[in-house]
């Protein structure tokens, strides 16, 4: 009886002495959270980029530290569970007093802690290529936006392999749902007929491929060059790239061009049947530049492990992290209103060997690089773009073409209706 | 002799042709038995005779493939679930005694009282003093009242066997399928138990099955002897137990 | 006779648990607003909002036990009803959002603007009215509970077979909710909320508010709980767990009390959902994952099934723990939540409480024991008695 | 896309005046060599008329540097700017001289810049280095050319096959040689005698194949055929849609195959000794890892034995997660027998564990687990494909189900442990020693999944997750099917199969997997303890 009463004042205690501890040795170090998923469906995915985010704070570190402070990085777990990454943003902001949050990959993940970073005024780097339609005072998408990696893709396709006939393959959710709205919008106004477009969506975690990809060589036998433009979702591309090998779709045919697979994704798999196959990324580990193949050997080294790749995630991490030390010294304090004001239009190296700019939108800027795989697991870039600016309200989506965003005073605005001229919802 | 029909209309549960069959096994052969209202009746056989999947189809538990199950003439059992048929007055004690051991001697009593059995009958049930008394009354019957307050559990095998029994008295049927009471007693339990049996039956229809002749002998009452899912022999113990088939069947040589 | 039935309810250890969580719902919130933030005694917003959520996990495991505890249905799919519940909650808030969406639409959601939606689907009409959004959260898992027991408790689906249903339940809505086409915003969920009756639902003073009504919510809840479960029909469901067959034969409709006793457990849950979803700012179908299921099995499990007080405990135990271990040892704490599981059934079968109170009446049976010399006071009877006790 | 088109344009008139002018063969008899050179400066566009004009010059010798630009083997020397075929060598790459196939000697990599290649180029060379290849003496080297012209049909072709044809007399090559003409002829300007014969020759071919390359030329052919044209193509669908049908039978086959190695091990662990066991999907997992860890060991050791490494890896996964498995039933499941609900607690504990435990030696990210080669790859049968894969996994379900049929059934340790999980005491009494059939039969269930593992791991991804995506379809599986019988989990794991499949093309994966959980949850309703439950008085008391 009386214990239950016990135990629930202990605990309150506990929590809170856990929480004056960690702030009494707050005023040495700068603090910076890293939001990845170390357990759950997401780890195979996220755990890398905690690994980038700790290698690249130990090297500004050791270039000695920031503001004449060292780096402290909080790691926790969200553990693919939504709505603890929103307790967790909560813990890092309002406990451990990060300067700035490094974190996320699924846009659910960034849905749910985005009101938290509003509230508590913070600051979220989000590295990886999402669906667009937003823009948050708080968040920096280092990502690629649809218009950074989609169109580009497809226009590749077009015109150097002639494709007249789509499909759109994809998981059921909502990154391939708007990117493929996008993108359909997109092809219908370069004049594809809608009965060219073939759209398919599949489960999470979905592995018996066989019947959409005999789907797909059907549809790819009507006589015109189809192309397969896949936004399916991580855990499902090694079934399905196994299945479109062994049914013998080979890139010569039916070429297929994805937006989520990787170098890491491709360490799963043996890549032989694969080569020509295509993604369209801002960055690959194959790109021949000097700041790239330090940042290899780096990382290399870090993870112990000659064999550990690259990609575009990781790259991402590399230029938020950067601009971001750089906001900061600009500012000179990790102040986040300050931070947010000297951020924008900050250009730091991106690994690709170009720069990339913080533009007024909170996006980047970048180019688009498509590349095919290669027998050894690498991609073969045979497209780069200039820079692409990354473009957070589709101009192909009949709402949201009217919408900017400016961050800069006086507009400071994530949704200014040019139409109207009104900032619609946050900002007002 | 009685005609069909008429033993059919005085009769309180009423079995014709009944039979059923388990993955090809029949359990049940055209099967007929009669129960006249205020009987005490035996019934023995061996192993897979059919005794408990009687039971089974007379509660409801099992349904019948073929046959008729009658009570009071004109209700089809066959049509009801085993709460309808406890509802319309039909009491059953496993073979297994199954009391709640959880709940003290009392609440199983309460539980077992025919009141109102609805959800919101039962939430908002305050015991009243006819029910108390009604209770004690069960409890001094079947020799509990010493032990009201104990939990079942703790009550000896015997012991539970008395409390399924008044669980059933509490149920105030017209009709007690009783399955092996004594199995497990010891001597001095068994001859109180048919003690009390005798007492119960003064009320309405018991039908017992035992494998215990000797206790059967006790009772002294009509037999009824199944084997192979039908019934073999019908009447007193002595006729019964000379009947050359069921030496065969079931006493052994 | 209402009366009675409450008044029955307030045993000992329920008056004291009430009493705990009436005291919670007004001091937190208290120390919260009222004392500086660098007072000794100020409790921060982060640890408020987290035990708020902790609450509602009470509330869901409290739910799961009157099942799983008392009438031995192991559900493995309450985190459907949590979830209904918290997305008739999320409904309601985001339609309270209105003009105020990035897009500007005075009707329709974000999701639903980008996603190309003409017209709001019909079932969202009417979420806009709290009362409305609130019936929702009891009718929509109670009509899925009953429609869902009605033929599962009419068939007798039973024990394990049950389970695995819940669970496929569970699962299919999951994938549906997965769905853009559903319209409840796909994978993303709902989130971005602002208001709610008008507060703002990340002040403050509205989070204490939804912090203490968790509580008071919760110990309105355990009355409920103690009051069915001391009633005579309370008796039944047991009877219903231990020995189900007795109960059918004694004329008990079991269908009927299994279904009864799963729709009042799915509304609980319902509403521990729509706590949940505003303290937490989202609610999407992560929440329908059959893992999350188990989770809350497990806090059932772990604080003690078949006492009321323990999934309370347990519920709020595994989760502070999961709270600091995903902090504090991120990359071992699964270790630890995995060996804590391991433990509990091996050397804590009853749980928590179930562990505690089974020490108090082996201790109560071994005096009674003793007083009474007539009595067989072996050690065997004492056993007896309290494994009959439990 | 505009200049491109243009390209191609002026390549076709240049080709065709080319063939107007060399009528016979099409050659221009140029020597290839400054052709292939000329591939170091060139882009893409410019690289695909290069190629165009070395297959004019009807040089064999040309074909191999094709094949390994193809292959993306061709390199330019930064020194000289010449171009030569690279082959990994032990320090940096093997030159190998384009044309006359002589060793140049190695050179770092760095010296070198590979030439770019795409997946437009490789169709080129596909078609170009067929043509060149038509006529080569090696039976096999003809067999591939004239499916390479088949797949790649052009105009300009048409003359080389119809030579090789002449020369022909090998009938399957002769076969092959005639569908490919029979391709060339519909996109040339053949008359229109030829192109019906064509669409005959074609419609022969049968198939997606078939459909594929009549509809690629109905927007472009002559009126008059458009006729034949048209019923070539509806005889051809109506015989495909069958063929469809036997294809989703198939789909269905295999991934109940799937299902049932998923679940099998389950059905032992769950169905007979009653342990909800949410450890089962790491025991999968344990067993993916097991194939991954000999696939290293002989990646790097014995690269020879690659093929063999699925056969290795059987016994290895069986022992190393049986092994496991007796761990965890000494460790914690025999406390909890008869207690199935706190098996599920434990269990479930367990499989945390599991999971981080793996997460923490291998990393979270996937693992490569090949295929050996008679698991690539498919055969046609009629009108479907059948990959080799899949139909080795439905043969290796099977095969497991059977012997662990016959173990249960007719082997003494059957016999006991059918025994002990009936009546334990009864058991016990005789003398079985019921700790040691428990522990034995955990072990078992979980090397059996073990095994799965090794099959799952050519088809799904290798990470500490795979075993979380089939734990819930496998209890659904041996629920279904009726827990505690064997049968009811193949019948169980087969019949879902086919109904998702069957349920896929109409409703789409989605919806079909949602209504499959819809009719599990139904057919509960209706047969409360599945498929194959077990009537009479003994199971219900």
């Amino acid at each position: 009886m009386a214990f239950t009463a016990k135990l629930g004042g202990a605990l309150l205690a506990a929590v809170m002495s856990t929480s004056a501890l960690s702030s009494a040795y707050a005023a040495d170090t700068i603090k910076v959270g890293v939001l990845h998923s170390l357990s759950g469906t997401m780890a195979i995915s996220e755990t890398t980029l905690k690994d980038v985010m700790l290698m690249l704070i130990e090297e500004q570190n050791k270039k000695g530290g920031l503001l004449g402070k060292k780096l402290e990085a909080v790691v926790v777990d969200p553990a693919s569970d939504w709505p603890l990454f929103a307790e967790k943003a909560r813990q890092l902001i309002s406990k451990d007093k990060v300067a700035a949050v490094f974190g996320c990959w699924t846009s659910s993940s960034r849905k749910s802690v985005l009101p938290v970073f509003e509230e508590l005024n913070s600051i979220l780097f989000y590295p990886v290529q999402y669906e667009g339609e937003e823009s948050s005072r708080n968040i920096f998408y280092t990502g690629a936006a649809p218009n950074q990696q989609a169109i580009p893709a497809v226009d590749y396709l077009a015109e150097t392999e002639g494709v007249k006939r789509w499909v759109l393959e994809g998981t059921d959710y909502v990154y391939p749902q708007t990117t493929n709205k996008i993108l359909k919008a997109y092809l219908m106004s370069k004049g594809v007929a809608e009965s060219d477009i073939l759209i398919n969506y599949t489960p999470f975690g979905f592995s018996d491929w066989q019947t959409e990809v005999s789907k797909i060589k059907s549809f790819g036998s009507a006589g015109k060059k189809t192309a397969v433009v896949s936004t399916i979702n991580g855990d499902a591309n090694v079934p399905f790239y196994k299945e479109l090998g062994n049914q013998g779709i080979k890139a010569k045919d039916i070429p297929v061009v994805a937006f989520s697979v990787g170098e890491e994704e491709l360490a799963g798999l043996d890549t032989k049947p694969l080569v020509g196959h295509l993604a369209a990324w801002n960055y690959f580990q194959s790109v021949d530049a000097p700041v790239n193949a330090e940042f290899i050997k780096e990382w290399k080294a870090y993870t112990k492990n000659p064999k550990r790749v690259t990609n575009d995630p990781m790259e991402a991490a590399y230029i938020g992290f950067n601009a971001w030390v750089k906001a900061v010294e600009a500012a000179g304090t990790t102040d986040t209103d300050k931070v947010l004001d000297s951020i924008i239009g900050v250009s730091v190296p991106n690994l690709s060997g170009g720069y990339s700019t913080v533009m007024p939108n909170h996006h980047i800027t970048k180019p688009v690089l498509i590349g095919e795989i290669q027998a050894d697991g690498q991609f073969d870039i045979v497209q780069q773009t200039a820079q692409v600016v990354g473009d957070e309200w589709s101009d192909y989506l009949p709402d949201s073409k009217n919408l900017i965003s400016d961050w800069r005073k006086p507009m400071a605005c994530g949704n200014f209706n040019v139409a109207s001229g009104k900032c619609g919802g946050k900002g007002m | 002799m009685n005609t069909i029909a008429e033993t059919r209309a005085k009769s309180l549960l009423y079995l014709e042709d009944v039979s059923v069959s388990f993955d090809g096994f029949k359990a049940l052969n055209a099967l007929s038995f009669v129960v006249e209202p205020g009987e005490l009746r035996a019934i023995i056989g061996p192993n897979g005779a059919g005794k408990t999947t009687m039971m089974d189809i007379i509660t409801g538990k099992t349904r019948p493939d073929t046959g008729k199950v009658l009570f009071e003439d004109t209700i089809d059992l066959t049509k009801k679930d085993e709460a309808d048929i406890a509802q319309l007055g039909i009491g059953r004690k496993f073979q297994k005694p199954t009391v709640f051991e959880s709940h003290t001697v009392w609440d199983n009593l309460e539980l077992a009282l025919n009141r109102d059995r609805g959800v919101f009958g039962t939430l908002f049930y305050r015991l009243t003093p006819e029910d108390k008394a009604r209770i004690e009354e069960i409890l001094n019957t079947v020799r509990l009242t010493h032990r009201a307050r104990e939990y079942a559990a703790n009550l000896s095998h015997g012991q539970k066997q008395w409390l399924e029994i008044g669980m059933l008295l509490a149920q105030e049927p017209k009709l007690l399928l009783v399955d092996e009471p004594v199995a497990g007693m010891t001597d001095a339990e068994t001859v109180e138990t048919a003690i009390l049996l005798r007492e119960i039956a003064r009320t309405r229809s018991v039908v017992v099955v035992e494998h215990d002749m000797g206790f059967i002998r006790d009772l002294g009452v009509k037999v009824t002897c199944l084997a192979e899912g039908s019934v073999l022999a019908e009447g007193s113990i002595d006729f019964v137990s000379s009947d050359p088939k069921v030496i065969e069947n079931y006493l052994g040589r | 006779m209402i009366s009675g039935f409450i008044f029955r309810a307030l045993e000992g250890k329920i008056i004291v648990a009430i009493a705990v969580l009436l005291g919670i719902a007004v001091l937190v919130p208290a120390l919260n607003l009222m004392t500086a933030p660098d007072s000794a005694l100020h409790i921060p917003t982060y640890v408020m909002s987290l035990f708020g959520k902790y609450l509602c996990y009470a509330l869901l495991a409290l739910a799961l036990d009157l099942v799983w505890g008392y009438c031995g249905i192991l559900s493995l799919g309450h985190g459907a009803f949590f979830a209904l519940g918290g997305y008739a909650m999320g409904m309601y808030l985001m339609r309270q959002i209105g003009p105020r969406g990035v897009y500007g639409n005075p009707v329709l959601p974000d999701f639903m603007v980008f996603l190309n939606y003409k017209e709001l689907p019909w079932f969202w009409y009417g979420m806009d009215w709290f009362v409305v959004a609130m019936a929702m959260v009891l009718l929509v898992p109670g009509l899925l509970a009953f429609v869902f027991g009605w033929f599962a408790f009419r068939s007798r689906v039973n024990g394990v077979y049950l389970s695995i249903i819940t669970q496929a339940m569970t699962y299919a809505l999951m994938l549906a909710f997965f769905r853009n086409d559903m319209g409840f915003g796909g994978n993303n969920g709902l989130t971005d909320f602002k208001d709610i009756l008008g507060f703002q639902v990340q002040a403050d003073g509205t989070r204490a508010v939804l912090f203490a009504l968790s509580a008071v919510v919760l110990a309105l809840c355990l009355l409920i709980s103690s009051a069915i479960v001391r009633s005579k029909f309370g008796k039944v469901l047991v009877g219903v767990r231990d020995a189900e067959s007795r109960v059918r034969f004694l004329g008990f409709r079991v269908e009927n009390i299994k279904l009864f006793t799963f729709v009042v457990s799915a509304m609980m849950a319902g509403i521990a959902g729509a706590l949940f979803v505003p303290q937490v700012g989202i609610i999407n179908p992560g929440e329908f994952a059959p893992a999350n299921s188990i989770e809350i099995v497990v806090w059932t499990a772990v604080g003690g099934r078949g006492t009321l007080i323990g999934p309370i405990i347990g519920a709020v135990l595994v989760n502070a723990g999961k709270s600091f271990f995903t902090g504090a040892f991120p990359e071992f704490w699964l270790y630890a939540l995995g060996s804590l599981f391991i433990f509990v059934t091996r050397f804590l079968p009853r749980g928590i409480v179930g562990t505690v109170q089974h020490g108090f009446k082996a201790r109560d049976a071994m005096r009674a024991a003793a007083d009474a010399e007539k009595g067989r006071g072996d050690i065997g009877t004492v056993a007896q008695t309290v494994q009959a006790a439990e | 896309m505009q200049d491109n088109k243009l390209l191609r344009a002026f390549w076709l008139i240049l080709i065709l005046s080319f063939s107007v002018s060399a009528p016979c063969f099409a050659q221009s008899g140029a020597d290839p060599k400054p052709l292939i050179d000329a591939l170091a400066k060139a882009d893409f566009s410019e690289a695909e008329r290069l190629i165009g004009e070395i297959a004019l010059t009807g040089d064999v010798r040309a074909v191999p540097a094709l094949e390994a630009f193809s292959e993306g083997d061709l390199y330019v020397r930064k020194a000289d700017g010449l171009v030569f075929i690279g082959k990994a060598g032990d320090d940096g790459l093997e030159l190998i001289e384009p044309i006359t196939g002589v060793s140049a000697g190695p050179a770092p990599k760095s010296a070198l810049t590979k030439i770019k290649i795409n997946n437009n180029l490789r169709r080129v060379i596909s078609s170009a280095a067929g043509g060149l290849t038509l006529l080569s003496p090696d039976r096999s080297v003809r067999l591939s050319a004239a499916n390479a012209v088949l797949s790649s049909p052009s105009a300009e072709n048409l003359d080389l096959v119809e030579t090789a044809l002449a020369k022909e007399t090998d009938p399957e090559v002769k076969a092959r040689m005639t569908e490919a003409r029979a391709v060339s002829v519909l996109s040339s300007d053949r008359s229109v005698d030829d192109k019906r014969d064509a669409i005959r020759t074609i419609k022969t071919i049968g198939g997606n194949d078939a459909l594929s390359i009549l509809s690629a030329v109905s927007g472009s052919i002559d009126a008059s055929l458009k006729g034949d044209l048209d019923a070539a193509l509806a005889a051809l669908q109506s015989k495909q849609k069958l063929w469809d049908m036997a294809q989703n039978v198939w789909y269905g086959l295999s991934l109940g195959s799937v299902l049932l190695l998923a679940a099998i091990g389950l059905a032992i662990t769950f169905g007979v000794m009653g342990i909800i066991n949410m450890a089962h999907g790491e025991m999968v997992m344990l067993g993916a890892y097991s194939t991954f860890m000999v696939q290293d060991l002989i990646r790097d050791h014995a690269p020879g034995l690659f093929d063999w490494s699925l056969t290795i890896a059987l016994p290895v996964a069986f022992l190393v997660t049986g092994a496991v498995g007796l761990v965890i039933e000494r460790a914690v499941i025999r406390f909890l027998y008869g207690r199935p609900l706190e098996t599920l607690l434990a269990t479930w504990g367990v499989s945390l564990i599991l999971q981080q435990t793996i997460r923490s030696i291998f990393g979270p990210t996937n693992q490569e687990v090949g295929n050996p080669s008679w698991m690539s790859g498919s055969f046609p049968v009629g009108g479907m494909t059948i990959t080799w894969n899949r139909m080795w996994i439905i043969v290796f379900s099977l095969t497991i189900f059977f012997t662990l049929l016959v173990v249960m059934k007719k082997s003494a340790y059957g016999l006991s442990m059918r025994a002990v999980t009936q009546n334990r005491r009864m058991a016990s009494s005789m003398g079985i020693r019921t700790p040691w059939v428990d522990a034995l039969t955990f072990a078992l269930g979980s090397g059996i999944a073990g095994i799965a593992g090794v099959a799952l791991s050519q088809i799904d991804n290798v990470s500490p997750n795979l075993g979380q995506s089939y734990i819930i379809d496998s209890f659904m599986v041996v629920v279904f099917g009726g827990v505690g019988n064997l049968w009811g989990t193949l019948v169980g794991a087969l019949s879902l199969g086919v109904l998702n499949k069957f349920l896929e093309p109409s409703v789409g994966a989605v919806l079909g997997k949602i209504l499959v959980l819809v009719l599990i949850i139904l057919f509960i309703q209706k047969r409360p303890r599945g498929l194959f439950a077990l009537k009479g008085r003994a199971v219900e008391a």
